[in-house]
């Protein structure tokens, strides 16, 4: 009975954060928003007795996939600034 | 014997280590990669040629080490090393296509190839579904970054629409597998049964299949592959099309099994549906990679259509339609885009500079017929065979809309194939360079091997079928012969082939053998004229002849139909060395390959025949059905050039090679009158209920007179002569349609008589344009006095066509007359009278334009027409003549051939012929006009003596003397004032009708093609409701 | 032996034919003249006319083609004749019908037409050139109801053999086709004025409009020839539209029966030539449509009423 | 504005006609599938690997993950094909603030220590090749953060060779044992101990070796600039 | 009604929302993440077997008894797959987005509609 109670919070955030991701003008925040919901989502993988899927998500969806939207951005914001000056 | 995993093996050690060899040395990364290719090429023809030839089992491999739904396993069987021997074939040759780009870029473009083709042999040869959709993202992933191989511009643009769709297809397909999984409780298909899936559970079928579906480029929702094979370099995209599509289409073919069977039939539609509109919105491309794009997408939804509708066929027929269509997608794909990229450029008018290379040439036009199903590649063979199959299995909206499609496809790669060919070279010939040509001629290599292939194992066509094309190749090897020696050699192999297939069954093989073999002998005489080399023409020339002697000896449909599309090649490529010949040969090929479609569907409907006795004999006994015999009419109708069909024939004579005109006219549509006897024959035993034939005798009247009119108004000579020989050909169709023994006996007469003084006419008229170099009448006149023998050759002619008593014209004239009266079909008899006497409008008209009236001064000084073109005149007018002596020479036989299949309604006995109407006696005839020609002559010859001899313009005009013969020759608007009269009718109609049909179809076309609006996003809306759209069509 | 025999009967027929013809022709002018309230020449006129232009010395010629026009067209002339059975039963008269029938014959009117069309054309004039692209059209828009009208005679009695049909109509003036089949004798009559050229279809012909034309071109012999041939094809005609439509000439004595020939001939013509007086010219478009209009619909009631009913 | 009405419709009808459906009649399984009780039952003493998921990933679906690592190691060869050849800045880059500097030297050795662990341990406890390969790339991301250069031939030769003896591995399966990618080509040992379940562990610790390199050189492709 | 599908479909709807709608490119490959995201629950929500623990043979779960203690591994041995699978794409689609903005310096998708009919 506990684990649908945390499932059904850990989704209503999820769904909050997926609207965010998709609304918010600022494109840092949006990625954020992303890799927040990976994060939730790796800790659902646990109630679902599933640790490995867990860990992967946890490593690779927030964390990597955060990272090369960052280092995206940074690149296009990068060109910007060459070819401004 | 080395196991097939090996090839992944390989492919991935090398992959990876392929970054690490390439620090050392350039060219050893490129040995190990061209290694890698050519070792799974190697691989996969071992495999192949053990499956085909030593019948070994299909062969299953188990990998770690357990057995199938525990662990992944492969499978290699006939059909996996079948597809996969070609797409490695096609991943090598595009590699080595590709030798100089790859030489200079960067290594990881080597290591996607080799991956990519790692993926394609892995996506065919897994049977576990989760491996598929990892496999197709390797295939997808290294597809995405080898799009912007060679840097070309819009390519990136291009590749992130490719991936977006691709991305969402596999989400599509990560969601069917993960849910079939959940349904069947394993991933392995051959341990999934469809019956596991009861009612909802077929959704999970659905979004793997639809996955797949959208992966293979279906209609509406394919924007993105357009971009794709437009802006890619013609290397890759050339393995996009062939080897990208070969792998998910045999994966398509592996899920089939599990898929519920009303599945299948909304995915055969909907190929059919793509196939159809692709092919259609192709006729608006002006980019050549882009329209080759449509094309592909087309084949590719035939070949979904094809393997849906052959699911329940016999194993071998499967093998030929599907592989025959695969082959066929895969030879013209890769060649075309291969000679794109050699071309470099962008739209199709500017591919005239292939000229600049006649071999480049040669494999343009085999790759382009070989798309079009041209015989004997395998498109023809497989497209036959699927066409049967749709007939019998009652499909016809299917097989409407293939054929359509197949009609479009026809019309945009005609014309690309004549503007290259014909059109003036604007743009820069590029450079030449060896290793694209290489492997480009090795696929014109396959396609030939291919075609030799399933003509001898499938067929066991024998060498007179194939006879057609080697006389082709043979004249191409000794090319540079000058041309009368070529003309001589072709002489002699007419007369050889017509003394080889001499001894016939019946004898109306013998009489339409003596009007094709004996009238192109004579013909060929008139093309020793030429001078110089003349390339090709002999070729095609003796390919035609040929086929006209296989058409007679024929003996099943397939070798009919076979022959009959030899034919129409071949007189389409002699059309179009004609200089303006552009628009009438495309005209011509769009006209006969729909004729020739309705004829397939026609065989496809007729009942199987008995024995290998000959088409003229065996379809005695066989009951063609009603809609068979309307199809077959139609299409020997449109190779007559009937009323209504009859555009792409004045078109076709005028602007064709002056000698080439005469055959077409005088020998090429009694081909089309041949096949209407053929249908005849067996309408004579088993006359359907409507009595169709009743309104095809109309249309026959109806194009005599039709045509007279048109001729009579027309001032290029050659026009004029081409109206008429549609208006005597009218003549032919009628008394053919009558189905009596009178009819058949006028129609053949005619036929003969037709040939002879056609053939004269066009002879006299080559002549003419040779020694004035204009064709249009009013700039001729006065030429009898500069060339009498062709004056009195066109004279003899005239009155052999008018029907004028003495000569044999008045024989067929009185035959159809009496034949018409006596059957009953008097009104048609009135319009023939009518039609008749208005030939003698055009018929004088030619003559007096030609010959009579002003000499102008340009032709003071011409000689008579070379002897080449007066030696066959003088030959027919010897038969003309003959005949108009002795008719019983050719009516005796006639007869006797008529008697074959009716009563006799004609006594003769010495040389006088009686009907039940009435009587007709050539000799006395021939006797008394020459009596009544001498008297007056004698007495003109005896009163008048010496005449005063007037010069041109000796002649009083309105009190003053003429001086330019321009103004004082009447030629121009001759009719003007009968024009006048008819008034309305007078108008161009069916020529209208067929500009608004073709202006109308390109519009539409031009309508669908904007729902491309270049936007990737729309692309993905286009994918979604694609996907819901079929969902609700298939009621799942 | 019988040849040379049958040669001579051929002979003596043609002289018998083109006398009556001229003659024919001579009187008709005389009619013409009359009706416009002049006297008008003498009825032998033409035979003087022949006479006339045979004696003339030297004829120009333009090219061995202008030499065969008339040739062609007297061949022509003589052939439509002598492929018709004038009396029926004799063998004198009964020239060449073993030939052919009735078809033999409309295609031999067309070898004249097509003849002098040649000859006409070689003459370089470019007048004569458009009378025969004018005489062709009208041709071909009168062929229209004379064949249909032929084509109902065929039907009606089974054959086109002249001398059968002529019998057909033996007996009593009633079974002539005139009575059996009146609308293919109107249609037939229709066209017969289209061939004879008279007044509303005389354009093809017309000196007033074309005033040189072949009449000037050819001269000296040629003319004659033709102009013995405007009899003798007139004859031919006439007796073919006898033959068919007014129950021929048959009567055991040869000199009565070419009595009967020449009265049934002459009203025939009489009908064209009254016809002719009284109506001004058609331009050639409007006497094109006019044939292919009235003409040819009674000409398709004919065969409808013959075949259906 | 109609693309958005046209894809609402789209998505509403997706998600009423094929979505909804698939969600109402897939309730929980109550059993293991047979597939799944095959390898509960037989899983353990097949490969002697405790933990069933690995035994899965790594040898029963072994062709995925050797499909998955090439996956992998094309998107970083197509990321570098794509991004062509690194510009050479001219202004250099600001040095890093002195907390990142100082964590980051404090910090690498365990985040290293830590992955290697992950995937030394893959067969017994949850976790394994993927997830201790992704830790060691964060933590050469780190290095990567305070740019302190680092030799970038080693990690591509680390890479292709990983990548070649997992294959090589692969292929002993072949000869050695049932099939291709067998671990059983070495004792399965004791159940539960470090050395045990076959070429298991060594399969996986490649498997980390070259997707820890990928990544680096994904992320090392993406900063674009040397 | 397994509640973790639910979430895993709406997850799916939203990220197609986004692709479908949001014109600046990021945007969409932010969309496509999601979608990512949300078919991983569904596969691994599809595993699940109420009242059960993770897949490993340790002391909590006996190999006599583990058929049925455990949760079915197949889902989760396919789903390490899908996520590194998921970034590959993800990443690669990045780059593409890199290089067009170098091109011709706009991230909004209406900008690309160069190649069309």
């Amino acid at each position: 009975m506990l684990n649908t109670v945390f499932i059904i919070i850990l989704g209503s955030i999820m769904l909050v954060a997926a609207f965010l991701a998709v609304y918010i003008k600022n494109l840092v925040s949006s990625v954020i928003a992303a890799g927040i919901i990976s994060l939730l989502a790796s800790l659902i993988y646990l109630l679902l007795a599933a640790p490995d899927v867990a860990m992967t998500e946890a490593a690779i969806g927030s964390g990597l996939t955060t990272v090369v939207f960052l280092l995206a951005l940074k690149n296009i914001k990068q060109k910007e600034e060459d070819t401004d000056d | 014997m080395v196991s097939p995993i090996y090839i992944l093996i390989l492919s991935l050690a090398i992959g990876f280590l392929l970054s690490v060899i390439d620090k050392t040395n350039r060219k050893f990364s490129l040995t190990a990669f061209y290694g890698v290719l050519t070792f799974n090429v190697l691989v996969i023809a071992d495999w192949f040629y053990r499956f085909l030839f030593l019948g070994v089992p299909t062969l299953t491999i188990n990998t770690a080490g357990f057995r199938a739904p525990v662990s992944i396993n492969l499978q290699l069987g006939v059909q996996e090393s079948f597809v996969l021997l070609f797409t490695n074939l096609i991943g090598l040759f595009a590699a080595i296509f590709l030798y100089k780009k790859f030489k200079e870029s960067n290594i990881s473009s080597l290591t996607l190839y080799l991956i990519l083709i790692m993926g394609v042999n892995g996506l065919v040869m897994t049977r576990d579904l989760f491996n598929m959709y990892v496999f197709l993202e390797i295939l997808s992933i290294s597809t995405y970054s080898l799009t912007s191989f060679g840097k070309t511009g819009k390519s990136l643009s291009a590749g992130f629409k490719y991936m977006l769709a691709g991305v969402t297809a596999s989400t599509f397909f990560l969601l069917g597998v993960v849910f079939i999984y959940y349904f069947s409780g394993n991933l392995n298909i051959d341990f999934i049964q469809a019956s596991q899936f009861t009612n909802y559970g077929s959704i999970a079928l659905f979004l793997l299949s639809i996955a797949i579906f959208i992966e293979l480029k279906p209609f509406p929702a394919n924007g993105w592959a357009l971009d794709v094979y437009e802006a890619v370099d013609s290397g890759i995209v050339s393995v996009i099309a062939v080897v990208n599509s070969a792998a998910i289409l045999f994966l398509f073919y592996k899920i089939m099994p599990i898929l519920p069977e009303r599945f299948l039939n909304v995915f055969g539609i909907a190929g059919v549906i793509t196939f159809l509109f692709s092919n259609m919105l192709a006729l608006k491309q002006k980019k050549a990679k882009r329209l080759l794009g449509y094309s592909s997408i087309g084949q590719v939804g035939l070949l979904v259509a094809s393997l849906v509708f052959t699911a329940n066929a016999p194993q071998h027929l499967i093998y030929l339609i599907v592989g025959g269509f695969f082959i066929n997608h895969l030879i013209s794909k890769a060649g075309l885009f291969w000679l794109s990229g050699i071309v470099k450029h962008e739209n199709i008018s500017d591919w005239n500079v292939l000229r600049g290379n006649r071999s480049l040439l040669i494999l343009f036009g085999i790759f382009l017929f070989a798309l079009a199903g041209i015989p004997p590649f395998a498109g023809f063979w497989a497209k036959w065979e699927l066409v049967k199959l749709l007939v019998h299995s009652k499909m016809l909206f299917a097989l409407s809309a293939i054929l359509l499609g197949s009609l479009f496809e026809i019309i945009f790669l005609f014309r690309w194939f004549t503007l290259t060919v014909k059109s003036d070279i604007a743009a820069t010939i590029p450079r030449w360079d060896a290793s694209k040509i290489f492997s480009t001629s090795f696929l014109g290599v396959i396609a030939i091997f291919f075609a030799a292939m399933i003509m001898k194992v499938y067929y066991g066509f024998s060498l007179i079928h194939i006879l057609p094309v080697l006389a082709v190749l043979v004249i191409d090897i000794i090319d540079f012969l000058p041309s009368k020696v070529k003309g001589l050699l072709s002489l002699l192999a007419v007369l050889a082939y017509g003394y080889y297939i001499y001894p016939f069954e019946s004898n109306i093989q013998l009489f339409f053998g003596i009007i094709f073999i004996v009238g192109s002998a004579v013909n060929i005489i008139s093309t020793l004229n030429r001078t110089g080399k003349s390339e090709g023409f002999y070729g095609f020339l003796l390919m035609m002849i040929f086929s006209f002697g296989n058409l007679i000896i024929a003996t099943n449909y397939l070798e009919f139909f076979l022959t009959w599309e030899f034919m129409t090649i071949s007189s389409f490529l002699l059309i179009l060395r004609g200089k303006q010949a552009q628009k009438a040969s495309l005209m011509y090929m769009i006209f006969s390959t729909a004729g020739a479609y309705l004829m397939m569907v026609g065989f496809a409907f007729a009942p199987q025949l008995m024995g290998n006795s000959p088409l003229v004999i065996s379809l005695a006994n066989v009951q063609l059905p009603l809609i068979s015999i309307i199809l077959l009419s139609i299409g020997f109708m449109i190779k007559s050039g009937s009323l209504g069909v009859h555009i792409w024939l004045p078109e076709a004579h005028a602007e064709a090679e002056a000698d080439v005109s005469s055959f077409i006219s005088a020998i090429l549509l009694k081909a089309g009158v041949f096949g209407l006897l053929l249908v005849g024959i067996s309408y004579v035993k088993f006359a359907p209920s409507f009595d169709i034939f009743y309104w095809v005798g109309w249309i026959g009247v109806l194009t005599a007179i039709v045509g007279a009119f048109l001729a009579s108004f027309q001032e290029d000579a050659k026009r004029l002569l081409a109206y008429s020989s549609m208006s005597q050909v009218g003549y032919i169709v009628a008394a053919i349609a009558m189905v009596s023994h009178l009819g058949w006996v006028s129609a053949l007469y005619l036929a003969f008589n037709h040939m002879m003084f056609k053939s004269a006419l066009f002879i006299a008229v080559a002549g003419i344009y040779y020694r004035t170099h204009t064709r249009n009448m009013y700039e001729m006149g006065g030429l009898i006095k500069k060339m009498p023998l062709s004056y009195i050759t066109v004279l003899i002619s005239i009155i052999a066509v008018s029907g004028v008593p003495p000569l044999s014209g008045f024989g067929a004239k009185w035959l159809i007359y009496t034949a018409f009266i006596s059957n009953g079909w008097y009104l048609q008899a009135g319009v023939l009278f009518f039609a008749s006497a208005v030939s003698f409008l055009y018929l004088y008209r030619i003559i007096h334009s030609i010959f009579l009236g002003q000499l102008k001064y340009e032709h003071q000084d011409i000689k008579e027409a070379p002897v080449w073109f007066i030696i066959p005149q003088y030959i027919f007018l010897g038969g003309i003549m003959a005949i108009s002596a002795f008719p019983n020479l050719i009516i005796k036989p006639l007869n006797k051939i008529a008697m074959h299949y009716f009563g006799s309604s004609i006594r003769i006995d010495g040389y006088s012929i009686f009907s039940e109407l009435g009587h007709w006696d050539g000799h006395v005839v021939m006797l008394v006009t020459m009596g009544a020609f001498i008297v007056p002559l004698l007495i003109l010859l005896l009163l008048v003596g010496k005449t005063q001899k007037v010069k041109q313009f000796n002649i009083v005009y309105a009190a003053e003397r003429p001086e330019s013969p321009q103004t004082t020759h009447v030629a121009h608007n001759m009719y003007a004032h009968y024009r006048k009269a008819l008034g309305g009718w007078g108008k161009p109609r069916i020529w209208n009708f067929w500009h608004s049909a073709s202006e109308w179809t390109h519009s539409l076309a031009d309508y669908f093609r904007h729902i491309y609006t270049g936007n990737g996003q729309t692309y993905v809306l286009h994918i979604i409701l694609y996907v819901v759209v079929i969902y609700i069509v298939m009621g799942v | 032996m019988d040849i040379i025999i049958r040669i001579l009967y051929a002979v003596i027929s043609i002289l018998v034919a083109t006398v009556w013809g001229l003659t024919l022709t001579g009187i008709v002018r005389k009619i013409y003249a009359r009706v416009h309230g002049r006297f008008g020449p003498p009825v032998w006129q033409p035979f003087l006319d022949i006479i006339q232009t045979h004696s003339r010395r030297v004829a120009i010629s333009h090219g061995y083609m202008f030499f065969l026009g008339p040739v062609f067209r007297f061949a022509g002339g003589l052939g439509t004749y002598l492929f018709i059975p004038v009396i029926l039963g004799s063998t004198v008269f009964g020239n060449f019908s073993m030939g052919g029938d009735v078809l033999l014959v409309m295609y031999f009117i067309f070898f004249g037409q097509l003849g002098m069309a040649l000859g006409a054309g070689e003459g370089g004039h470019p007048y004569s050139p458009m009378g025969i692209a004018r005489g062709l059209s009208q041709m071909s828009a009168f062929e229209v109801p004379f064949s249909l009208a032929i084509i109902s005679v065929a039907i009606q009695y089974h054959s086109l053999n002249i001398t059968t049909i002529v019998q057909a109509q033996q007996g009593s003036i009633l079974n002539w086709t005139l009575f059996t089949n009146p609308l293919a004798v109107i249609a037939a009559m229709i066209s017969l004025l289209g061939m004879n050229g008279h007044a509303p279809f005389s354009i093809v012909m017309a000196p007033q409009e074309i005033p040189i034309g072949p009449p000037i071109e050819m001269n000296g012999s040629f003319l004659g020839i033709l102009q013995t041939n405007r009899g003798l094809f007139a004859a031919a005609k006439l007796i073919l539209f006898m033959n068919l439509f007014f129950g021929g000439a048959a009567h055991p004595n040869i000199l009565v029966a070419l009595l009967i020939m020449m009265i049934k001939t002459f009203f025939i013509y009489m009908f064209s030539v009254f016809v002719g007086a009284s109506f001004p010219r058609f331009r050639p478009e409007q006497s094109f449509r006019f044939f292919l209009k009235w003409p040819t619909a009674i000409g398709i009631l004919a065969i409808l009423y013959i075949a259906y009913l | 504005m109609i693309k958005q009405v046209l894809s609402l419709v789209a998505i509403v009808l997706l998600a009423a006609l094929i979505f909804a459906p698939m969600l109402i009649n897939t309730p929980l399984h109550t059993s293991l599938t047979p597939l799944a009780n095959y390898y509960a039952t037989q899983g353990a003493d097949d490969l002697g690997a405790p933990n069933l998921v690995t035994a899965i990933v790594v040898t029963y679906r072994g062709l995925d993950t050797l499909g998955e690592v090439t996956v992998l190691f094309i998107a970083t060869a197509g990321i570098g094909f794509l991004m062509g050849k690194k510009k050479k800045l001219i202004t250099p880059k600001r040095p890093a603030s002195e907390l990142l500097q100082n964590g980051a030297s404090f910090l690498l050795p365990i985040i290293i220590l830590f992955g290697v662990y992950i995937f030394m341990h893959g067969h017994l406890t949850p976790g394994g090749g993927f997830q201790g390969g992704v830790v060691i790339a964060s933590g050469i991301l780190f290095m990567m953060l305070i740019n302190q250069d680092w030799s970038h031939n080693v990690f591509l030769f680390l890479e292709s060779f990983s990548g070649f003896f997992y294959v090589t591995i692969g292929a002993l399966g072949i000869v050695l044992a049932g099939g291709f990618l067998d671990n059983r080509i070495l004792p399965l040992g004791t159940f539960g101990t470090i050395f045990s379940a076959g070429a298991i562990p060594l399969i996986y610790s490649l498997i980390g070796l070259k997707v820890g390199t990928e990544l680096v050189g994904i992320l090392h492709a993406m900063r674009g600039e040397e | 009604m397994n509640l973790v599908m639910t979430l895993g479909f709406l997850l799916v709807i939203i990220g197609l929302w986004a692709m479908l709608t949001q014109k600046n490119l990021i945007k969409i490959i932010i969309g496509f993440s999601i979608i990512d995201t949300g078919v991983h629950l569904i596969i691994v929500s599809i595993g699940y077997i109420k009242g059960r623990t993770a897949p490993i043979l340790d002391a909590s779960v006996s190999v006599a008894d583990a058929a049925n203690k455990i949760v079915d591994p197949i889902p989760s041995a396919l789903v390490l797959t899908a996520i590194v699978i998921g970034l590959a794409v993800t990443a690669l689609m990045l780059t593409f987005v890199i290089k067009l903005y170098q091109k011709n310096k706009s991230l909004s998708i209406d900008d690309y509609q160069e190649l069309k009919w």
